[in-house]
């Protein structure tokens, strides 16, 4: 037992486990600057996740019959379609939903993800269906698999870095104090001359091409993706449940929160591996409820999560 | 092509029953504890294994299994209240809401784990589907329109004759002119809950009898349920069993009468896409539902 | 009154005419005209329910008019969306203070001027020097601001924390963050105690004599109606009743009887 | 007797206190009239009477009891019954309808009491089974006032009941006014209409700025020129 533990904190560290942690960060990040800066109930992640996850796939991929495509573009013009194409889709989206409240927006884009799925699945033409498409190139293909996935750790190490970076320096400019403005007080926001629909939109926009970002850094890492990839479970919830226990409002909690909850996730892959193998779903369905707890528990006794929103925003002479 | 039209609109009905029972639910709790209710359904979910379950355990017929499967989703849904949902009454409802998409995850994996991720069927067999003027319809499903019609008829004695049941409307109304005018705001709270959930649980044992038992099945028509809701008008239980007809007859007209008039291709697989844009729809043409609730 | 003889001359800053409001079937502004003159400080009074705070919205932005028009400095701007109208001069306050109380004191005020380069993100990221330079800028000016209306001290709190009389000043701290030309304050004194009050009075003038605002005020009070204003016009079920200074809309009878109520049997 | 003592109430919305020690005394057979300028915090003070507003400080006896901080619906069982100036029906519930909800704390059969409250707005009996929602603002009025009146109160607080109202029905509230009082109810209301109110109060104070100005009898304080020039200032 004592060592099935030990093996299960060493998992933890395989960068292997390390990049989809970080995959998830760059996607909670994104989901930030909508929810923890803009106050926008976004819970159609899954959707912008799935669009960037495609484009860079068929973009990237060598030229076949079964979905559209491939292009055999290299792999950065993969993701700078991925972030393209999921901010355009978010703009169309934005476009006819912004206005709406928080909770008629969750509904409306939990629908379109859905919709957004369905497609992936029904249109063949377009994404080979539920077959998914495969054979996506790795930037590291060489490697020995070792050497790759830590590589890639690495690329994605510095995505994240450099995403937060970036993240951060728009929520300490006049842009990120006009969207916090207009999330805790619409009409005043009015009052002070906001365009309000247009930062919504952009913030929306820019949220939602971080996550495309995050989808293609997905579709390279996996080599393969289907439209089981993106139901609600972990297209959309986890990424909620990752920046609430981290802290939105504040990037390093949702880096925080993706690693916290994604270590929480495989850790329990590492327990449930010494049960007999014809339990596994029932296993793998008990660690989903651990994170709806783990969510709740959250919610009861630390609203504002591991690291809540700094305020020192302009406050204070750097 | 009129029959196979008739044919759509009774399909159409069908499913327009099973959104309804949960709608009513869904519309309630949005009036009078002011979130969107994503657990409800999984509560669905729950209940049709409930009844499952019973059946099993004692050999009971399905209709035996119904008030048990009933009941148990009913206690389900108060031991969450009581958990989660009403020490977070005092914040934000987002919070809640947040908090419902947990709970459904929870409970949609509780289903996992206990029953196992199969398709499974109440009974075994297929009974060949009555004919009349040339329409097809199942004895199952005529017993799911029977028993919706029923239960509807239930709820609305619950509704307007009782004591309970018009409190139940005065705060779906005005929460706080309720609070001031003496009515058990707590009291009231666990009644939605009971309707809620007892009808969640009836329309999830109507959709497995008419479908299958899968973990998903609850989930997979919130949309529809949401869209009935929103159009009937939040806090609305009349409104929301007249948008649950709009949507499952638009949804099963829209998917086959391609079909009908002869075209080559079909939207069946796309039908939660046209409810949904029915949906969105209205929330920007008129948020406060068909016959007008609160926006 | 030399204020009202001398705005007297100008053509009116802001000119409302026969503007209507309906809320489900009842006239909330039923044909309201009226003129403020560049320079001036209007009082809106009039009872509750007279209407002030429907006309205050449209001319603000916030609620689109059924029928009328609404000219500042003689341009259409009705039905113009707030930021629009912010955008040509116009500020509005509200009645219960709309705060950003998730946010500091400073940045409160710091969110206002318009036309930040930091607004856009993509300058945000690419040009950072600049944007910093100008938000040292602003944050001066915030300072200043802050410092004038004795709220320093309080810099880096959240406004949230603030107490409803500070709240009022900051409402009116965010006017001054930019060049406005005509400034709508809806009840700045509501809850504000009187040694508040007295300052409140100074800074509102301040701002008018020394900074030139146009300044439209609807209150309750009416001493600081009196000791403020120019002109007063007053409203009563959706029009504009009388208009003139506090003495003669105090010695006019409908106006006596609009706020008395019995206005039927006033002429007994 | 004193029914209700509210001694020296200071509080008011988010840290600004609107009411800067109101004072107010209702008697057991009482109308009483609170009247003043705009903003002068009398709808505050009834709301902080049934606790819809936080006190920081003050307290209030209602009976024998000290009732301070008690909310709404518990003092609704005390017989002290509130009814708000806007949203005071349920719109989608009929007027009987209306009148049980008023009636939800009583266990007793109240059928009686319907009955009277039918025979003091005889339109109320006519229209028992429309949506109260469809009604004028007058005859929504009458449903608040009809559905408080269900408890039996001892006390009614009411808060411009004439506002927004026709002439015709401004007179005739009042007289119903008028009338449920000789029932035996006592009545605490704030109003707009001055003059008007006045004329039937047993009493009346003048609030201006969440304090007492003037207390005096209602033709008293009618003819009281001072009064009249508060309204306006100056």
């Amino acid at each position: 037992m004592m060592e099935h533990v030990g093996a299960s904190l060493i998992y933890l560290l395989d960068p292997f486990v390390l990049a989809f942690a970080g995959i998830y960060a760059v996607m909670a990040l994104g989901l930030n600057v909508q929810w923890g800066y803009t106050g926008q109930f976004n819970i159609g992640v899954a959707g912008f996740f799935a669009a960037g996850a495609y484009t860079s796939a068929i973009l990237t991929t060598a030229p076949t019959d079964n979905h559209l495509g491939g292009f055999a573009l290299p792999i950065v013009i993969g993701l700078a379609g991925a972030v393209v194409v999921s901010g355009l889709l978010a703009l169309l989206i934005g476009l006819i939903t912004i206005r709406l409240r928080e909770d008629y927006l969750a509904i409306a884009t939990i629908g379109l993800a859905e919709i957004i799925r369905l497609t992936l699945k029904n249109e063949d033409w377009l994404s080979n269906g539920t077959r998914g498409v495969f054979a996506i190139p790795h930037p590291f293909q060489g490697m020995p698999a070792d050497e790759r996935n830590l590589a890639y750790f690495v690329l994605v190490a510095v995505v994240v870095v450099g995403l937060y970076l970036l993240l951060e320096r728009a929520r300490r400019a006049p842009w990120g104090r006009a969207l916090r403005a207009l999330r805790e007080r619409e009409s005043a926001a009015l009052a002070a001359g906001k365009n309000v629909d247009r930062f919504r939109l952009e913030a929306f926009v820019l949220g939602s091409a971080v996550m495309g970002l995050g989808g293609g850094l997905y579709a390279h890492f996996a080599g393969f993706i289907s439209p089981e990839v993106f139901e609600p479970m972990f297209g959309t919830f986890i990424i909620w449940v990752m920046l609430i226990v981290g802290g939105a409002g504040n990037g390093k909690g949702a880096i925080l929160g993706a690693f916290v909850i994604w270590w929480l996730y495989t850790f329990t892959t590492g327990l449930i591996s010494l049960a007999p193998v014809k339990y596994a779903t029932q296993l793998g369905a008990l660690r989903v409820m651990l994170v709806g707890a783990v969510l709740i528990a959250i919610l009861l006794w630390r609203p504002d999560g591991l690291l809540p929103e700094s305020r020192d925003v302009g406050g204070k002479r750097k | 092509m009129l029959t196979d039209i008739l044919q759509l609109l009774i399909y159409g009905i069908l499913l327009g029953s099973v959104i309804a029972l949960s709608a009513v639910g869904v519309s309630l709790i949005f009036g009078i504890l002011r979130f969107a209710h994503f657990a409800h359904g999984d509560l669905m979910t729950a209940g049709a294994y409930f009844a499952l379950f019973f059946m099993t355990a004692t050999g009971a017929s399905i209709w035996l299994a119904f008030p048990f499967a009933v009941l148990a989703a009913i206690l389900v849904a108060l031991a969450f209240d009581r958990v989660v949902y009403r020490r977070l009454r005092r914040t934000r409802p987002v919070i809640l809401l947040i908090a419902s998409i947990g709970v459904a995850f929870i409970l949609r994996n509780a289903v996992l784990v206990i029953w196992g991720p199969d398709i499974t069927v109440y009974e075994s067999g297929i009974k060949p589907p009555m004919r009349f003027l040339g329409l097809r319809i199942k004895e199952d499903q005529l017993i799911i329109i029977i028993g919706t019609v029923l239960l509807v008829i239930l709820l609305s004695l619950f509704l307007q004759r009782t004591r309970m049941g018009k409190a139940m409307r005065a705060m779906a109304d005005d929460p706080d002119l309720a609070r001031i005018t003496g009515i058990d705001t707590d009291r009231v709270i666990l009644w939605t809950w009971v309707i809620g959930a007892g009808l969640a649980a009836a329309g999830g044992v109507f959709l497995a009898l008419d479908t299958r038992l899968q973990p998903t099945l609850g989930w997979d028509i919130l949309l529809a349920i949401f869209a009935a809701t929103i159009l009937g008008g939040i806090g609305k239980p009349y409104g929301a069993i007249a948008g649950a007809m709009v949507v499952g007859i638009s949804a099963e007209l829209g998917a086959g009468l391609p079909g009908v008039f002869g075209a080559d291709w079909s939207l069946t697989s796309y039908k939660p896409a046209i409810t949904f844009l029915l949906m969105v729809a209205m929330l920007l043409w008129r948020p406060q539902g068909l016959v007008g609730g609160r926006a | 009154m030399p204020a009202t003889v001398a705005a007297a001359g100008r053509a009116p800053l802001l000119a409302v005419h026969s503007l209507v409001k309906s809320f489900g079937g009842i006239r909330a502004v039923d044909g309201a005209s009226l003129e403020i003159p560049a320079g001036s400080i209007t009082g809106l009074i009039g009872p509750n329910g007279a209407g002030k705070s429907t006309l205050f919205g449209m001319v603000a932005g916030f609620l689109k008019p059924d029928s009328g028009t609404v000219l500042l400095d003689g341009a259409d701007v009705t039905g113009l969306p707030p930021h629009r109208l912010f955008a040509r001069g116009l500020v509005r306050t509200f009645q219960i203070p709309a705060t950003f109380d998730r946010m500091t004191v400073r940045d409160n005020l710091m969110v206002v001027p318009a036309g930040q380069s930091g607004e856009s993100v993509w300058r945000a990221w690419v040009q950072w020097g600049r944007v910093q330079t100008e938000d040292a800028a602003i944050r001066a000016r915030a300072d200043e601001v802050l410092a004038f209306l004795s709220l320093d001290h309080v810099c880096e709190e959240y406004a949230g924390n603030l107490s409803g009389g500070q709240k009022k000043l900051l409402e009116l701290g965010r006017t001054m963050m930019t060049e406005p030309r005509l400034v709508l304050l809806d009840e700045p004194g509501a809850g504000v105690n009187p040694t508040l009050m007295a300052k409140l009075r100074e800074h509102i003038r301040t701002l008018n004599r020394e900074r030139g605002y146009t300044i439209c005020i609807v209150e309750h009070d009416m001493d600081l109606i009196a000791s403020l204003c120019d002109q007063v016009i007053v409203m009563a079920e959706g029009k504009v009743l009388a208009r003139g200074s506090m003495d003669e809309v105090r010695a006019n009878a409908e106006v006596r009887a609009a706020y008395l109520g019995g206005v039927r049997d006033s002429s007994t | 007797m004193t029914l209700l003592a509210a001694e020296k109430l200071r509080g008011g919305y988010g840290g600004a206190d609107i009411l800067n020690g109101t004072t107010l005394r209702v008697g057991a057979s009482e109308i009483v009239v609170i009247v003043g300028p705009n903003g002068a915090g009398k709808s505050t003070a009834l709301k902080a009477l049934v606790g819809l507003v936080s006190l920081r400080e003050g307290r209030i006896i209602f009976g024998d009891e000290e009732v301070t901080g008690l909310r709404a619906d518990q003092l609704a069982a005390r017989k002290l019954c509130y009814v708000p100036q806007e949203k005071n029906v349920f719109a989608s519930l009929t007027v009987q309808e209306n009148l049980e909800m008023g009636a939800f704390l009583r266990r007793d059969d109240f059928s009686a009491r319907m009955e009277q409250i039918f025979d003091l707005f005889p339109v109320l009996k006519e229209r028992r089974r429309q949506a109260a929602g469809t009604m004028s603002g007058g005859q929504r009025q009458m449903v608040a006032i009809g559905r408080a009146l269900m408890l039996e109160p001892r006390l009614l607080l009411l808060d411009e009941p004439t506002a927004g109202l026709s002439p015709k029905f401004t007179e005739m509230i009042f007289t119903k006014i008028v009338e449920i009082n000789t029932m035996g109810v006592a009545v605490l209301m704030v109003e707009q209409n001055a003059r008007d109110a006045l004329a039937i109060a047993h009493r009346g104070y003048v609030l201006v700025m969440g304090q007492n100005r003037f207390e005096d009898t209602g033709p008293a304080l009618a003819a009281n020129p001072e009064v009249a020039h508060m309204f306006l200032g100056g």
